[in-house]
């Protein structure tokens, strides 16, 4: 019952945050664009090798996050469907880590 | 149409049944359980189609370069005066194995189990998107035909095995198989969709779509098994399904990717193919164990020993399914120290196994033992699984596996596993819910002859290759005779042959009795075999819709000789008056929430002992 | 807990709570997951083939048009946008916002979809094709079957829009574009993977 | 058929059928254990009028038991097994001045190559012969395997020998012989529809032999070549 409770006040809570968060779509939309030319501009820089690599796939990640956290709004699900979400990047790293250990 | 109307309100309301034409009725129809039966009739074709290439296969290596009685009304590209050619033994080899794993084995647990059981367990009207399931099936019909269809064309059907390495069915050069090889991979994309979207359909079904009190541990272990074996389609199926279209287009548009020409890697599809592989392996394997879990405590009459050591084992198997697949490939020039760490990640995975068969055996234990039917082809399933999964600990150390990989022990050891468990726990599944399915029994002593026949059969066709392969006869041969090593073990080839042939004897038995059943069995009851979970609290077969009010759970899914009841059996959604001890708390909780109180219930009403 | 005691009764009959989530949301992030592990399949292939190789694949630039690829990028990310504006118009009634943002949504999707097409011209036209060396071939296998979900997120787009047109969604009920958008924010999501991997690094 | 498994004849084939003796001992130890158990409850606990089943969900104790006993067992054989496997496939297990010998795997036959007098793969003076593989006994012989085509898979049966050829990978695999005589190589891994033919001969000389086959060879290899 208290549980009951719980949930309506989270759910109240997470209308609430979504009303809130409506008018920041178009700065996250910024956000991605920015990130988008900066990641060509550091590709182009001729910075070494191994920096560009781990900026290039650092800024991915971070879109990519950005995506999946606020478009697909993932912040507002509840654990358990962000839990299994993410599920699959466990098997997913496996396989390629495992894979290049090869060579 | 569906009849089941959710409302806002999240109270689903059965509306008025429309007679609906035969087509949208029984052919292209959204009701799980005709989703389910059609996939039965599907995979059993399948199944009698594997099993006569098995035969086949089984009478070149007994009889090598002799004539099949018959054989001459196979064109001559396969069999010239009934002699099998070479590439046409290749073909059977690696037709016989897709068939059955893709199109016989697989749909036959997920395809009709997952489909039939799953809203039925649960407590559900339908499935969560029953015309993607209807899809799922219709999906999988033209697969079948394109891989049936294969044979008939220009070079014969795929020839380069099960697993299709390459670059031998990259480069049709080097198999002698174009169009056949294309169309294997093509329908095998298209029935992995299909698997992919029946999956999408069983994890979300069960995620939320269960009955009002049907908390995860109470759960049936076949509902967890297969909800289990849905997540590992789901995460290893698309696996395969990139890889298949890598090698289409090495062998249609010109790539490299597992060509070595232009830096391609062969091992890479290993790899893939593997990563799926194996946990396709458990896919094969996880629902089997869930059935047989239902039919043993059923026949036990008693709860099942371990219900959460069960369902957690069956996590770890799913999980650990995921880190082992390198264990196919210890002899295939992959990293000797990664070989090492697959070999451990697989001695692992054999523990949750043997908690399985101890669990079963502790179900037993002191247990009120009835031996219909189902219940032998479960004690046959624990019994043939033994030997499957002990023989897997040969394979899995590095070491012995140099020598056995390859040879007829594997081919021993999958069939201990495959037929001797994964067939023998659906056999049991069938003869168990045919009287739910169809409304109509399966003689039982009809039954026992199928399972007596069957069992002999098939340990006298299968335990002698574990001996061929330490004798060292490799797979896939067309003619072992060739070899020195091999000439002694022709006698044992042949004795194996006659008893394959008779093991597909009593498949037809199999199949003469079920059709039989169908039409002139006994009218079966609601419940024949005094079981607990709810698709038995169903007329047989059930209405469309499976319930006019969703059930209501109050206890485990196996509350068989519980001490306060007088018959030896207590349904998942009857008496919340009694406290199974396995949950109590859940009872309280779920007589609090469920409001269930309100209801008349038959007996004393407790506020709950715990 | 006043609200508590007027759910007790509907609770009767309503299913396990499960996610709390709606069915259809959980059937796509379901075969989300099945999703992200085909193109673990094709993008995990590709980083195995390259970095497992022991030559050097060609510098961005070199081969691919980078340029007109990052204004391809950004497309898709105003598709997202608009898609999610959509659905956020849609949260609080505005279906005429919804409509339009729908619309657009379609739109931006296939003038990335002609992009990419007028690329492959470019890019074939040059001499580079899928047996062009594991380059072609990873690189045309990972940006079309990309490009393949991207039409297909087109078409259902295309047919959502239409069902909002002619008044298939509401305030209440229009889980139909978030199941859609979910779509479409992963496809975006996979080719902001595929455009650093594939032409930047 | 009797059930053994053949003669052995190298060094590493002592360790793998020793390993191989163990793990049969403990899983007949497995399944006559299970298989007897399984029996005796069905006899004992079969159905009868009147009878009560024990209402139980389970024993932890019991669980603790058999979760731990084939755990404990798997670890043990993984070391064992661990060890052997180094001790043949290791890197640093590969003997450092052992005879090298090239062997090619094509469609449908073995090409095998011999190093010359430097003893040393790849230059002018190596001779290559078909479908025949000789050696000498007691002697560790490295094969560098390679492939032409499809993979194919080198397997002497009585050496305990199996390793994968695979088109663009040079794998090499060591062994000594310890009998001398003839086998046979056979393909084992599916190749094509000669796969079932793929074989070779196999010699294992006593030094002194392989000495005189190693000049006869060597000589007849050059006089054809001029």
């Amino acid at each position: 019952m208290l549980a009951g409770g719980a949930e309506a006040v989270a759910e109240a809570a997470v209308a609430a945050e979504t009303e809130h968060q409506q008018p920041r779509y178009m700065a996250i939309w910024a956000t991605l664009a920015v990130l988008t030319a900066i990641e060509v501009g550091v590709a182009f820089l001729g910075f070494s090798r191994s920096v560009t690599v781990l900026a290039l796939l650092g800024m991915a990640v971070w879109k990519a996050l950005l995506v999946a956290f606020y478009f697909m709004h993932l912040k507002y699900e509840p654990k358990a469907l962000r839990i299994m979400v993410a599920a699959p990047l466990i098997p997913a790293a496996l396989l390629v880590l495992v894979v290049l250990l090869e060579y | 149409m569906a009849t089941i109307v959710a409302e806002a309100s999240g109270m689903p309301v059965l509306v008025v049944e429309h007679e609906m034409p035969f087509i949208r009725k029984y052919v292209f129809s959204t009701d799980h359980k005709v989703i389910g039966i059609q996939f039965l009739f599907f995979s059993l074709f399948f199944l009698l189609i594997g099993g006569l290439l098995a035969v086949l296969i089984r009478y070149q290596l007994g009889w090598p370069g002799k004539a099949i009685p018959g054989g001459g009304v196979l064109p001559e590209s396969m069999a010239p005066q009934g002699i099998m050619l070479p590439e046409f033994y290749n073909s059977l080899v690696t037709m016989h194995g897709t068939f059955m794993v893709f199109f016989a084995i697989m749909p036959l647990l997920v395809g009709v189990y997952a489909n039939y059981l799953i809203p039925l367990q649960i407590g559900a009207h339908d499935m969560a998107f029953p015309k993607l399931n209807m899809a799922s099936f219709w999906i999988s019909v033209p697969a079948g035909l394109m891989m049936m269809a294969s044979f008939a064309v220009e070079g014969g059907a795929a020839g380069a095995g099960w697993t299709s390495y390459a670059p031998l069915s990259a480069r049709p050069d080097l198999s002698g198989v174009s169009l056949g090889q294309q169309m294997w991979i093509v329908s095998l994309v298209v029935l992995g969709l299909g698997s992919i979207l029946g999956a999408v359909n069983y994890v979300t079904t069960v995620i939320n779509n269960r009955a009002p009190g049907m908390t995860w541990f109470r759960l049936p272990l076949a509902t967890w098994a297969l909800f289990i074996s849905a997540i590992l389609i789901l995460l290893s199926m698309p696996v395969l399904s990139a890889a298949m279209i890598m090698l289409l287009f090495d062998q249609t548009i010109g790539t490299n990717f597992f060509l070595p020409a232009e830096g391609g890697q062969p091992l890479l599809w290993q790899h893939l193919f593997w990563f799926f592989g194996h946990p396709e392996v458990y896919i094969l394997i996880l629902p089997a164990m869930g059935f047989v879990s239902e039919i043993i405590a059923n026949g036990s009459r008693k709860p099942i020993f371990g219900y959460h050591s069960m369902v957690f084992a069956l996590i770890a198997i799913a999980f650990l399914g995921f880190l082992v697949w390198g264990h196919h490939m210890f002899q295939s020039g992959m990293n000797p120290a990664l070989g090492m760490s697959f070999m451990i990640s697989t001695l692992v995975i054999s523990v949750p196994s043997a908690i399985k068969v101890f669990n079963w055996m502790g179900t037993l234990w002191e247990g009120n033992i009835q031996f219909h039917t189902p219940m032998l082809f479960a004690v046959g399933f624990v019994m043939l699984f033994v030997i499957g999964g002990l023989s897997g600990v040969y394979m899995a150390s590095t070491p012995v596996d140099i020598y056995i990989h390859d040879t007829y022990f594997i081919v021993a050891h999958i069939h201990y596993v495959l037929l001797g468990g994964s067939l023998f726990a659906i056999f049991g599944a069938i003869y168990y819910w045919f009287p739910k399915m169809f409304g109509r029994m399966i003689n039982d002593t009809a039954g026992k002859i199928h399972f007596f026949a069957t069992f002999i059969l098939f340990n006298l066709t299968f335990f002698p290759m574990h001996g061929l392969g330490m004798k060292g006869m490799m797979r896939r041969i067309y003619d072992p005779a060739q070899y020195e090593h091999l000439s002694e073990i022709q006698d044992t080839n042949t004795m194996v042959s006659i008893a394959a042939i008779a093991l597909f004897g009593t498949g037809i038995y199999f199949l003469v009795l079920f059709f039989w059943s169908l039409f002139k069995g006994k009218k079966a009851p609601a419940n024949p075999w005094n079981a607990t979970t709810l698709e038995w609290q169903t007329p047989s077969p059930p209405r469309h819709g499976n319930w006019s009010e969703l059930p209501v759970v109050y206890h485990g899914p196996y509350e068989y000789s519980h001490p306060d009841m007088d018959r030896d059996w207590l349904a998942q959604n009857e008496r919340p008056d009694i406290v199974s001890p396995a949950h109590p708390e859940l009872t309280d909780q779920v007589l609090a929430e469920t409001g269930a109180s309100e209801e008349p219930s038959p007996g004393t009403h407790t506020d709950g002992a715990g | 807990m006043t609200s508590h005691a007027a759910t007790v009764d509907s609770t009767a009959q309503r299913p396990e709570r499960g996610l709390g989530v709606y069915d259809k949301k959980v059937g796509m992030w379901v075969f989300l997951c099945s999703e992200v592990m085909f193109f673990t399949g094709l993008i995990g292939s590709y980083i195995i083939l390259r970095f497992g190789a022991s030559d050097v694949w060609p510098m961005p630039g070199e081969v691919l048009n980078v340029p007109v690829t990052a204004v391809n990028t950004f497309l898709l990310i105003c598709s997202s946008v608009t898609m999610v504006k959509a659905f956020a118009a849609a949260e609080v009634g505005d279906l005429k916002g919804m409509r339009l943002y729908l619309l657009a949504t379609a739109v931006i999707g296939a003038g990335f979809v002609g992009v990419q097409v007028f690329e492959y011209n470019q890019l074939i036209h040059h001499g580079f094709l899928p047996s062009s060396g594991l380059y072609g071939a990873t690189f045309f296998t990972m940006t079309g079957f990309h490009g393949l979900h991207v039409t297909v997120g087109v078409i259902c787009i295309a047919w959502v829009t239409a069902k909002a047109y002619r008044g298939g969604y509401t305030q209440e009920d229009h889980e139909g574009v978030e199941v859609i958008g979910l779509y479409w924010h992963f496809v975006d999501l996979v080719w902001i993977i595929l455009f650093t991997v594939v032409y930047l690094i | 058929m009797d059930w053994s498994l053949p003669l052995n004849a190298s060094t590493q084939g002592e360790a793998i059928d020793n390993l191989f003796w163990l793990i049969f001992w403990i899983t007949v130890t497995a399944f006559v254990v299970v298989e007897a158990g399984v029996l005796w409850f069905l006899w004992k606990y079969r159905g009868r009028k009147g009878r009560q089943a024990r209402y139980t969900h389970g024993n932890a104790t019991a669980e603790v038991i058999w979760t731990t006993i084939p755990a404990v067992v798997m670890v043990f054989l993984g070391i064992y097994s661990g060890r052997v496997w180094a001790s043949i496939r290791s890197s640093d297990s590969y003997p450092d001045d052992a005879l090298t010998i090239g062997v090619m795997a094509k469609q449908f036959e073995w090409i095998v190559t011999y190093p010359g007098e430097d003893r040393m793969l790849g230059n002018a003076d190596d001779f290559t012969i078909r479908n025949r593989f000789e050696i000498p006994v007691n002697e560790p012989v490295v094969v560098m395997l390679e492939s032409e085509d499809a993979i194919h898979s080198f397997f002497i049966p009585e050496m305990r020998v199996k390793q994968d050829a695979v088109p663009g990978m040079t794998i090499p695999i060591w062994f000594e012989a310890i009998r001398t005589g003839e086998f046979q190589i056979a393909c084992a891994e599916l190749c094509g529809l000669g796969h079932y033919r793929m074989r070779a001969r196999v010699v294992v000389h006593d030094p002194t032999s392989y000495e005189a086959w190693y000049d006869e060879r060597s000589a007849e290899a050059f006089a054809a070549e001029e």
